[in-house]
């Protein structure tokens, strides 16, 4: 299986997904330059996270138009998968490869700590390493993590079970309104969300800097197992 | 602008003393014009020249095996093993942050990353030492804000982990907070670079950012009081462009992986004129620079202002000429300017043309060897008597309760949850987690540990011990964690050197430094002097701040899975090593508990810290022990409530000993001792003994309380809610 | 020639920053402050042989990148 | 009354998210545009007697808290 990076200037997560790529299949992912237009030989496409040209307009904005992303769409297009994390979420919400949009976190403050995420449900390759409803430890780091779409939208992603992660406390106790638990003021507590074909996943936390048991332990690990064992690996 | 008559008013204006003047006149052997005016007035700044506190920075230990570059390059290098190096320095931005918090803050990150990364190292981790006015104080709360907001938008756009740092409040602080931000970078031995140019006729290569007229003359007004003229006197405000910074690190590393650079030097205070000067200066050479070529941002710049301009996000360096094609691509593909501006000479001048015009012609060797050193006067100082105990106001309880919700022991989460400090993959101990923050080096095993420390109060009653102990104290820091230490930087914030008594303060300090680092093999490889940081009032009288001789010290570890935290586990016995006299002079609990600043600061005895700590360290290794945490502000009871808060398991513990006043025992301030937690405790205690090392049966861990007596139980949450109310109260309702 | 593209927030879309802005300006005092909304301004030069031509451009520059059309509106004005 | 507070970098400050908007408008192959500068303003409703009033309103909000005087300048408009 092959698993590529996309590299923007501005990203800062890429070493972070390669260290958690390589732990969970064995093999080192390619990195690809943004100015690339194909994404040819690829089973998995990553947008790690950063600040792509700054985050300077919206986050993801200019990312979004690179010649990379067109490779990104028709490799989406035909069914590859994408993971998009933080950043890459926003990249992925503005090339509307996944819907909604990232606001600024509700309380205008940088968000750096550990939250909990409840799996929406395990239908996917994203989140078939854990089992329905299970709650995990991620570390959040946004600005702008705050995910909105309009209501039809948000109504849509529910009834086709493409919610895939929710902010949650340690005991799985989801609330919208308690600003330390849907810490960033998020629609519905919805952190993590799949394309129609759920091949396409964005979430805002980072489950790659929970995959080493030397460096904080390894919460996120089942994210990316879970993608190997889809693709057979 | 060009216009303005060069004399000795203009001379004056630009801060340069009579004296000063003089000997520019007599180097030149004529009228300077604007241009020189403007680089011998930048580079004799307290700033650039150091000329107050060079002849006691020469005083500091600076040398061990381990040492591969102390003082006089951009970072300090230290051997971490593995053909590995650590490079690290701290840098203020103490006045910008001020007049505008967010700017000043984060262009203060920007400059220390570039100090690191300008010698070949990629930046692993940022620190910071922040010090502000008192809580109630009208600005705090917007230069609070400003100053956090502004260290994590930059630290975190440029993806490098805030890791750690320190907070005081102060009343001394309220017209002039200290902002000292620390980088760690990672380098390979055999790839480190340095600033002495070489090679006449090289080319002078400009990357980053464009020239515009930021902060003309921020080297001479950092090193200026505060007064009330000074906001007429406000340079432009260098406003700071992470995006931009990111890619001149990627840039530099991918060029210096390469055979291209033959030096390089970061544009930091005083921009094009120091890095030329530095650099051709230590190279023993000339260097000819042609400003039309300078990439600009504004129209109609003039030579003066180009180069005294601070523009952030720049870089100069000397390249091969073969591999200027090479290096001019890499530069293209990270969308940054790359222009040659000028090129080495053997003329031993820097001399600098601007439209066809000779702007600036000037002999290095005076510039930099002349440059004027003072040995300024000092008044001796009283140190203050010992302190007899105070009686206790308040019972134990009740000061652990005030203490704990105080303005310089209050959980920080409010700050370091808006720094990313798990970006980059390698964060073992995020800040709170011990008492250094530990990152792996990345494809290792190996860690280091880092942090950053001083207790100003202690060094305002005696400056000597304020220098020492703050030594102490990272030194302890980083060996509470296992690791070994290696050594630190400094940043020494002190008032104005012109006032003996300041000046005074600021050898005894020094001294304090050095004599601490000599005793505990930890020396000097990096640091940075800001002075003049007094705030004048309505009645023209000038106020120093408290002394902060911050020091940031560097630890290694072979194996990072050996490092502890100091977290409570959930069982355990605790021990209490080193000696406790109950020394409430100066401590928190005085301040906090009954408003009095007084006393003789806690004794620091190197011997008895050397000893204790290298007996913990040892244990750590060996695996003897589960949590660890050294004893500072707010002593033992304090300590050992932060341990319970940070994992929510809790401990009992047994009465204070017969003989001392209980509030003496459990807030007591005094130095060279832990609390550690371990299941051998035997062992331990038999091996301390053997080692010369007091160590003292404090109880166990285990339960869900800090449980003192019967009367005194608290659980971790109403430990924390008290220790977290601080910061969002001050910050008001968000 | 001078255009300015104003983006903001669509009608229903809830701003966090224009509700700290109010909620910090009624702390301030100011107290009938009611509906803070807060928008970007982008401000450019453009090659353009007249102002339909100049129009045309910032349109097609919001469009591309200056607004994110999910979420934000936008107007353009051209400025002599 | 509606007030707009418009506030923008003042001259000579450098603009990184204009220059980095500048660049990337270039790439996506609007090639005349130079100069990109960006602003924001800040629309809302104050309790206003007249416009002279709102005006003043306006003003006085900019210099508390809507604009950082130290890099940026501002100009209010009441809108009817
Ligand atoms: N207090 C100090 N102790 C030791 N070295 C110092 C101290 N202050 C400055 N230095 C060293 O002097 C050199 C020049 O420092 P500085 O001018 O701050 O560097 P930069 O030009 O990078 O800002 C550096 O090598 C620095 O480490
Ligand atoms: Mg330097």
């Amino acid at each position: 299986m092959k698993t590529g990076i996309v590299v923007f200037p501005g990203t800062n997560r890429e070493r972070d997904m390669v260290q958690a790529l390589t732990l969970a299949s064995g093999q080192a992912p390619q990195m690809l330059w943004h100015q690339q237009d194909s994404v040819d030989g690829l089973d998995l496409v990553v947008l790690p996270g950063g600040f792509s040209f700054g985050d300077y307009l919206r986050s993801g904005a200019m990312a979004a138009h690179s010649p990379i992303m067109n490779a990104v769409r028709a490799f989406a297009q035909k069914g590859g998968y994408v993971l998009g994390v933080c950043n890459g979420f926003q990249i992925l919400t503005e090339s509307q490869l996944l819907p909604g949009a990232l606001l600024r976190n509700a309380g205008m403050r940088f968000l750096s700590q550990d939250c909990h995420l409840k799996v929406e449900g395990r239908d996917s390759a994203f989140t078939a390493g854990w089992q329905t409803g299970d709650v995990f430890r991620a570390p959040m780091a946004h600005g702008d993590g705050n995910y909105t779409a309009a209501p039809d939208v948000l109504d849509r992603l529910e009834g086709e079970g493409r919610v895939a992660f929710r902010y949650c406390n340690a005991d799985g106790v989801v609330s919208d309104d308690d600003t330390r638990i849907n810490m960033n003021g998020s629609a519905r507590s919805i952190a993590g969300v799949l394309s129609e074909n759920r091949r396409v996943c964005g979430l805002m936390p980072h489950p790659e800097n929970l995959t080493d048991e030397a460096v904080g332990g390894t919460d996120g690990l089942p994210l990316f197992k879970g993608i190997m064992e889809a693709m057979g690996v | 602008m060009t216009t303005a008559a060069v004399d000795i008013d203009l001379a004056r204006s630009f801060g340069l003393k009579d004296d000063e003047y003089e000997k520019v006149l007599s180097i030149m052997g004529r009228t300077p014009s604007l241009t020189e005016l403007g680089i011998f007035s930048v580079m004799w700044s307290e700033h650039c020249s150091y000329k107050s506190s060079r002849l006691h920075l020469k005083t500091l230990p600076t040398k061990a095996p381990w040492v591969i570059h102390g003082p006089g390059e951009n970072a300090g290098v230290v051997d971490i093993g593995e053909g590995l190096a650590a490079v690290f320095k701290m840098e203020s931005h103490n006045h910008p942050s001020f007049i505008e918090p967010y700017q000043g803050a984060a262009t203060g990150v920007g400059g220390i990353l570039r100090d690191v990364f300008t010698m070949g190292a990629r930046p692993i981790a940022n620190l910071n030492a922040l010090r502000f006015g008192a809580p109630d104080n009208a600005d705090t709360k917007r230069v609070v804000d400003g100053v956090v907001r502004g260290i994590g938008g930059y630290g975190n756009c440029v993806g490098v982990p805030t890791v750690g740092g320190e907070v005081n409040f102060h009343r001394s602080y309220n017209g002039n907070p200290l902002v000292n931000a620390m980088t760690v970078g990672l380098a390979q031995q055999d790839r480190i670079f340095l600033s002495a140019a070489a090679g006449v006729g090289n080319p002078v290569v400009y990357v980053g950012s464009k020239t515009g007229r930021d902060g003309i003359h921020g080297a001479t007004m950092s090193s200026a009081e505060f007064d009330a003229e000074s906001s007429s006197k406000r340079p432009t405000v260098q406003v700071g462009d992470p995006f931009t910074e990111k890619l001149l690190i990627e840039a530099c590393l991918e060029l210096m992986a390469t055979d291209a650079v033959v030096a390089i030097q970061d544009m930091g205070a005083a921009g094009l004129t120091s890095s030329a000067v530095e650099m051709a200066s230590k190279g023993g050479i000339g260097i000819d620079l042609e400003l039309d070529h300078v990439p600009q941002r504004e129209a109609n710049m003039q030579a003066y202002e180009m180069m005294l301009s601070e523009s952030q996000e720049r870089m100069l360096m000397v390249l091969r000429p073969d591999r200027t094609e090479a290096a001019r691509k890499i530069f293209e593909k990270w969308e940054l300017d790359f222009a040659i501006v000028g090129h080495l000479t053997d003329s031993g001048r820097i001399t600098v043309r601007h439209k066809g015009q000779v702007e600036a012609d000037i002999p290095l060797g005076p510039l930099a060897d002349e440059a004027p050193i003072y040995d300024r006067p000092t008044e001796p100082y009283d140190v203050p008597a010992p302190l007899t105990t105070p009686a206790d106001p308040v019972g134990i309880e009740g000061a652990l309760r005030t203490l704990l919700a105080s303005s310089d022991i209050a959980s920080r989460a409010w700050i370091w949850n808006q720094y990313d400090s798990t970006v980059g993959g390698q964060t073992v101990q995020r800040p709170g987690g011990a008492d250094s923050a530990i990152v792996r080096v990345e494809g290792t095993k190996r860690g280091l540990a880092m942090t950053t420390d001083c207790t100003p109060r202690y060094g305002q009653a005696d400056p000597y011990v304020g220098g020492a102990q703050a030594v102490a104290e990272v030194w302890r820091n980083l060996t509470a964690t296992g690791a070994k230490p290696l050594a630190m930087t400094d940043n020494l914030n002190f008032g104005s050197p012109e006032n003996p008594r300041i000046m005074a303060q600021f050898v005894q300090a020094v001294k304090g430094i050095g004599d601490a680092g000599r005793a505990l093999d930890f020396p000097v490889v990096s640091g940075n002097v800001s002075l003049y940081n007094e705030t004048r009032g309505e009645d023209g009288q000038a106020t120093a701040i408290q002394p902060a001789p911050v020091i940031g010290g560097v630890g290694v570890f072979e194996d990072v899975a050996q490092s502890i935290g100091l977290a409570m586990p959930e069982e355990g016995e605790l021990l209490l090593v080193g000696e406790t006299r109950g020394e409430l002079g100066q401590s928190l609990w005085l301040r906090e508990v009954c408003g009095r600043e007084e006393g003789a600061p806690p004794r620091v005895d190197f011997a008895e810290e050397r000893r204790n700590g290298d007996f913990v360290r040892g244990q750590i290794q060996q695996g003897a022990v589960d949590a660890c945490h050294d004893l500072a502000d707010g002593g033992l009871l304090v300590a050992l409530a932060e341990m319970v808060m940070a994992s929510g398991n809790g401990c009992k513990l047994q009465t204070a000993p017969h003989g001392m006043a209980e509030h003496a025992y459990w807030f007591g301030e005094d130095q060279a001792r832990y609390v550690v937690v371990t299941r051998q405790a035997d062992a331990f205690m038999a091996q301390a003994d053997a080692a010369g090392v007091p160590v003292r049966r404090l109880g166990h861990a285990g339960g869900e309380t800090l449980q003192l007596a019967d009367d005194i139980s608290l659980t971790a949450q109403q430990l924390r809610d008290l220790h977290e109310s601080f910061f969002p109260h001050l910050m008001g309702a968000e | 020639m001078k255009v300015r593209v104003f983006v903001y927030l669509k009608e229903g879309v809830l701003d966090p920053q224009g509700k700290a802005v109010g909620h910090a300006l009624q702390t301030l005092g100011f107290k009938g402050v009611e509906d803070v909304r807060i928008s970007r301004v982008v401000e450019l030069d453009v090659d353009a042989v007249d102002k339909a031509a100049a129009q045309k451009q910032g349109e097609d520059m919001a469009r591309a990148l200056l607004a994110n059309e999910v979420i934000e509106d936008f107007r353009v004005e051209v400025c002599a």
